[in-house]
């Protein structure tokens, strides 16, 4: 996947400005950056969401995504950890899940969720230690809880490309390792691709295999985990983006 | 407590709509200036098309005269020491009105008894013309609401005519001047409906004081009303001239009431 | 506080703040003017008119009381009739707006071309009196409570349409988005990220026009649709006040169990 | 998918599932049911009725068409009357419900007996028709705009009142939880939390409430106090369609620009 | 603040056990523990947003917390960031922040904030670096600017206590630091007393004078900081607390 001069104005603020980064298939590239730099930004362009100013994505097997129909076949393989959860809160927990797996299903069909789909979104939950809360409110679990809710719902879609803002933020250390070593489990045994925004730059440091640097909209660092030494870290995050 | 003696500033008058309200007022216009001169007092004309909402104005002295149908005067006098004082008197046929039951054209029904069984239409639960006389008219050859036909309350008598002309009932009562009207004007087809029969003649609408009003200023009113020359004014009403009214004189309605109340106690309607 | 030590950064921002607060309170005055101008139109100024009202309305009050229960037998039929007019009006009003909310809402409808169609299309049959539309379907398919139901039903449509496009417009988008971003048609964004959050919402709505509905039918009873309504108007056309105050009391027993109802369903089956 | 080891757990999970599931579907058929008697009861099966109804229909369209506004010199006063009579009792009717919405709503009221108390209280507001309204405050203060703009407040009193505590029962609990938590008493969690985040759907309700007493003035009209309600009444009653039709674009000109207008005032003045 | 056999229940699960601990006045105690331990209940529950099911909450000069007005007394003192900020998205970042001060004006009042109280929130603002960013809606905010307008809420209000449940969570990790830095400087010249929730132990183990871990519900770990050892936090972070 590569983007090039990718530029995106919201309500007159310039968030993205002409970034131009590639993403390695089946390895995990960290996108890091102060707060308010735009790494969540970038990534709901990546994953088609906001469409961006200017510029263009390119996948690798796919070619330019111009049209809906590419867009429609990218977003089929992806998954996303969205920072902020975006469940519903009223819903159970496994009903989120499942509500990953909706490009599988008919939006009118009356049918229930298929076999398929329920073991997938228990096995999900399985793996975020949340099978016994099946049935919560989603809006009554622990924020914590409600966050491996999320990557339940991306990890049920088994998607080749997972984009993840912020996973760990609300999760303690071991789970947090957990997760990371499953990503990594993952890009190894099935080639998976992994984005992983995140501010704990040593689990980072830990599992990417690429950083990118995210400063004020601009790329301030893309190179392999090893080149992000001290100085690459404190030449991203000098300054607050804002000021 | 009306108690009120001294002679109002100002004349309300209070009707209800054969037309459209401005329409009204505006036919109505030439009464409104004959009473504003013969009077000496601004006068005011409002129009409201509901029994309910015009007779209780009057009944709390919102409003200090309003033209009443004889039902509505009845029913309201109970409560209120309502004042009639005029009404109109037509070419002819004196100070009197009908009403109809009518049936759709193709009918087979010849007589008020072959309608027996059948759902009848009637205009407004208030309404003299387009309910409680033609009750009376069937009650009179034996028919009885609730046991001997449907009573379907619709309203208005338009809306009677219209149902009575798409035969979505057997018959409907209504009020004559309003079916002439309809036919003349072509908004009911004539061949659509024929007249069943037409009612005994019914006690005009008649002008009503509110209770509490001075009485030199009643006698102005009542004068006035009496004098009252002006063809368009009169025009309105279809009357050469207005009458004085008494209270006796809807004695006849009061009776066909009683009647309907006396045998209806279980089927239909019975106001105590 | 003395231990702040402002920044000329702050005056910008307190600038801006006081420009803000300006426009509010511009705002909220010229609102207050726009009404205090409507309701000096309307008279409410006058205040010579307000004498007498209280005691007036003590006075209805007093009519109308101790209700009068002694012809509860005759009322069961209309008050089935009115529920089966109720809940047949809201569930063909609500099976129609429903799909036309969706095309409506800002959030999931196709393009802006339709939605504005459609808005003006839920306007439209929203413009038309309730009444009007009974009188249509009575014309089209004769009295009883089914043209009520109609009648009911079509004018819900153009409510609830609205009400239900504004529920679904504001939901959280994110869920939405979420499910956009994996794939999911609009179709299927709409149905289980739109659907489910707005649901609450829906059920308020359609409860709310429930009752409003067994409302309405007192509108409708009088063009022939029948029910508790036609009692109401009756009774209180008749002046039968402490009547109607009876069918009132049934009408409010009514609504406040259909909304203790509708709020157990909520939380029993929503929250599952 | 062979990927997945399911795990005991898993069918204890996907019994619970299964379970729920056939409760949903359950209700579902109870509901539908439901409404499939309600319908049947109503007459809605009776197949031969609808014989005839589509000619019906189009034969009043074609009646309608084309619109008539060869008379709209005579719109201008009753379409002013209608503004002011909608915008007096909608603003009447807020003010009024805001404070009972507030004492209504579960997460904000002083205590669920009071909650109890004002929700009946709103209920029984709500069940007296609104045409009742209007007769009583015609007897009380006369006619004209006023008893209009009255018996709409009192109305939608009701009606805001309950979509008003429905909006703020809806709103995100933390927020106002964080306020309580810093020493905020209920009152100021209900102004600077529940309320703030209510506006945009209170905004909504009362425009929705404007749009609606625009045209209920069409009840309304009925009973005198004027305005494009009676004009279009009447002119259905006296066949009028041609008008009738005209005067209902008129309507729904305005209510759509009231939309409009509706939605640029939130989007404005509510983004600040 | 001393705490004695605090139990809470929420629809039917048992999420506080008879949890017994003192949190000393002018210092920082870090709460920790693995993912649904109860960390946020417990705040909740010392905030008064919640009525334990059993249990006394004694503050040192206020006595037991059981009347309404020994409540608002404690509440006037105290600020909280809440997991979840708990913002009206709607509303600019500014009124969001004024909102903290709520208790300084009469409910009713239609005159305008306080001159002092602009100041305040304003300056707190500026903490938190989001001056510039007064008049944004807050949910247009980045996940991490949302989390500094909560922050800032708590700041405005000057607070003799803090309570701050997961406050760096979306921050990179300079941000974290210098928020640590001023909560530390703040219990050194005013005598403030901060409760930091936190997943980031490092964090913790720098800046806290106690740790307390939570672990299902229980206090697994009650001591000063130099004591919270690997061995220790293995202890309360051993085993999921779901499973
Ligand atoms: N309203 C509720 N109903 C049922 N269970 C609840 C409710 N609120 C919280 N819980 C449960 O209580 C437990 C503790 O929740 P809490 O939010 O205190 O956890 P936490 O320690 O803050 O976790 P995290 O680090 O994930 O934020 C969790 O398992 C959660 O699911
Ligand atoms: N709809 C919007 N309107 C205006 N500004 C926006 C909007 N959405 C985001 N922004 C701004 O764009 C910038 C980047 O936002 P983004 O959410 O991508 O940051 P981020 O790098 O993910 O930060 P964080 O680490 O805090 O989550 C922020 O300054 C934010 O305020
Ligand atoms: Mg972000
Ligand atoms: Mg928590």
């Amino acid at each position: 996947m590569t983007v090039t001069d990718l530029s995106l104005e919201r309500n007159g603020r310039l968030i993205l400005d002409k970034a131009r980064l590639s993403i390695d298939q089946g390895q995990i590239t960290a996108i890091v950056g102060p707060s308010g730099a735009g790494k969540s930004s970038l990534i709901h362009v990546l994953n088609g969401s906001i469409t961006p100013t200017s510029g263009v994505i390119h996948a690798t097997d796919l070619g330019p995504l111009s049209s809906p129909t590419t867009w429609e076949r990218m977003r089929k393989r992806t998954g996303t950890i969205f920072q902020g959860n975006a469940l519903i809160g009223r819903l159970p927990a496994l009903d989120n899940v499942l509500s990953g797996l909706v490009d599988t299903r008919h939006p009118l069909s009356l049918l229930p969720w298929s076999r398929v789909a329920r073991a997938r979104a228990m096995d999900a939950l399985r793996q975020v230690d949340l099978l016994d809360r099946a049935f919560e409110r989603t809006e009554n679990l622990s924020g914590g809880e409600q966050q491996r809710v999320g990557i339940a719902r991306a990890l049920a879609r088994q998607p080749r490309l997972l984009f993840a803002d912020e996973p760990f933020s609300a999760l303690d250390r071991p789970l947090a390792m957990r997760f990371c070593e499953l990503f990594a489990a993952s890009t190894r045994e099935t080639g998976r691709t992994v984005v992983l925004v995140t501010h704990q730059l040593d689990l980072a440091r830990a599992f990417a295999d690429r950083v990118i640097g995210l400063r004020s909209g601009r790329i301030a660092f893309d190179g392999p985990t090893t080149l992000f030494d001290k100085e690459a870290e404190r030449y991203v995050f000098s300054g607050n983006s804002n000021l | 407590g009306f108690a009120e003696e001294r002679p109002p500033t100002k004349l309300i008058v209070g009707l209800l709509p054969g037309e459209s309200a401005p329409t009204v007022m505006r036919l109505n216009e030439p009464l409104r200036a004959y009473l504003q001169d013969t009077l000496h007092i601004p006068v005011e004309i409002v129009v409201g098309a509901n029994y309910a909402a015009t007779s209780e104005a009057l009944r709390f002295g919102r409003i200090d005269i309003a033209y009443l149908g004889p039902v509505t005067y009845i029913l309201q006098s109970k409560r209120a020491p309502l004042e009639p004082f005029a009404r109109p008197s037509h070419a002819g046929v004196g100070s009197t009105f009908q009403a109809s039951i009518i049936v759709p054209a193709g009918s087979a029904a010849t007589k008020l008894s072959d309608l027996r069984g059948g759902e009848i239409a009637f205009g407004d639960p208030a309404s003299t013309s387009g309910t409680w006389v033609p009750r009376w008219q069937l009650l009179a050859e034996g028919l009885i609401s609730g046991r001997d036909y449907t009573m379907q309350v619709l309203g208005a008598h338009d809306a009677v005519a219209l149902a009575v002309a798409n035969r979505k009932v057997a018959a409907g009562g209504i009020s004559k001047p309003i079916l002439l009207r309809l036919l003349k004007e072509g908004k009911i087809p004539a061949d659509k409906v024929r007249v069943l029969q037409d009612s005994p003649p019914i006690p005009e609408y008649m002008w009503t004081f509110r209770a509490g009003l001075d009485p030199a200023f009643k006698a102005e009113i009542r004068n006035a009303f009496l004098n009252l020359k002006d063809a368009a004014a009169l025009a309105v009403f279809r009357a050469e001239a207005f009458v004085p009214a008494k209270d006796s004189d809807v004695d006849d309605v009061r009776r066909w009431v009683a009647d309907i109340q006396a045998v209806s106690q279980k089927t239909a309607w019975a106001p105590k | 506080m003395n231990d702040i030590n402002p920044t000329p950064e702050f005056d910008v921002i307190d600038t801006e703040w006081r420009r803000r607060e300006h426009l509010k309170y511009a705002f909220t005055i010229g609102a207050a003017l726009c009404c205090a101008t409507a309701f000096s139109f309307a008279g409410g100024f006058e205040f010579s008119r307000y004498e007498g009202a209280p005691s007036t309305v003590l006075k209805l009050a007093a009519d109308s009381w101790p209700p009068d229960f002694s012809r509860w037998r005759e009322w069961g039929r209309p008050l089935l009739e009115t529920l089966a007019t109720g809940v047949t009006g809201t569930v063909l009003g609500a099976a129609l707006a429903l799909p036309f909310a969706a095309l409506a809402a800002q959030n999931i409808g196709p393009s802006p071309f339709i939605r504005q169609s459609v808005r003006i299309f839920l306007n439209a049959i929203r413009s038309l009196p309730g009444l009007i539309w009974g009188v249509i379907f009575v014309a089209a398919i004769g009295f009883g409570p089914l043209p009520g139901a109609f009648a009911l039903g079509v004018h819900s449509t153009g409510m609830l349409g609205k009400l239900f496009f504004e529920a679904m417009e504001h939901v959280d988008p994110s869920p939405g988005a979420a499910l956009k971003a994996h794939g999911a048609s609009e179709l299927a964004v709409f149905r289980f990220a739109v659907l489910p959050q707005a649901v609450p919402r829906l059920v308020d709505a359609l409860i709310y026009r429930f009752e409003h509905n067994l409302r309405a039918a007192t509108t409708l009873g009088v063009i022939g649709a029948g029910g508790l309504g036609l009692q109401i108007v009756t009774a209180f056309h008749l002046f039968e006040y402490k009547e109607a105050s009876a069918l009132i009391i049934l009408l409010l027993i009514v609504v406040t169990a259909v909304n203790l109802l509708g709020a157990r369903v909520r939380r029993r089956l929503l929250a599952l």
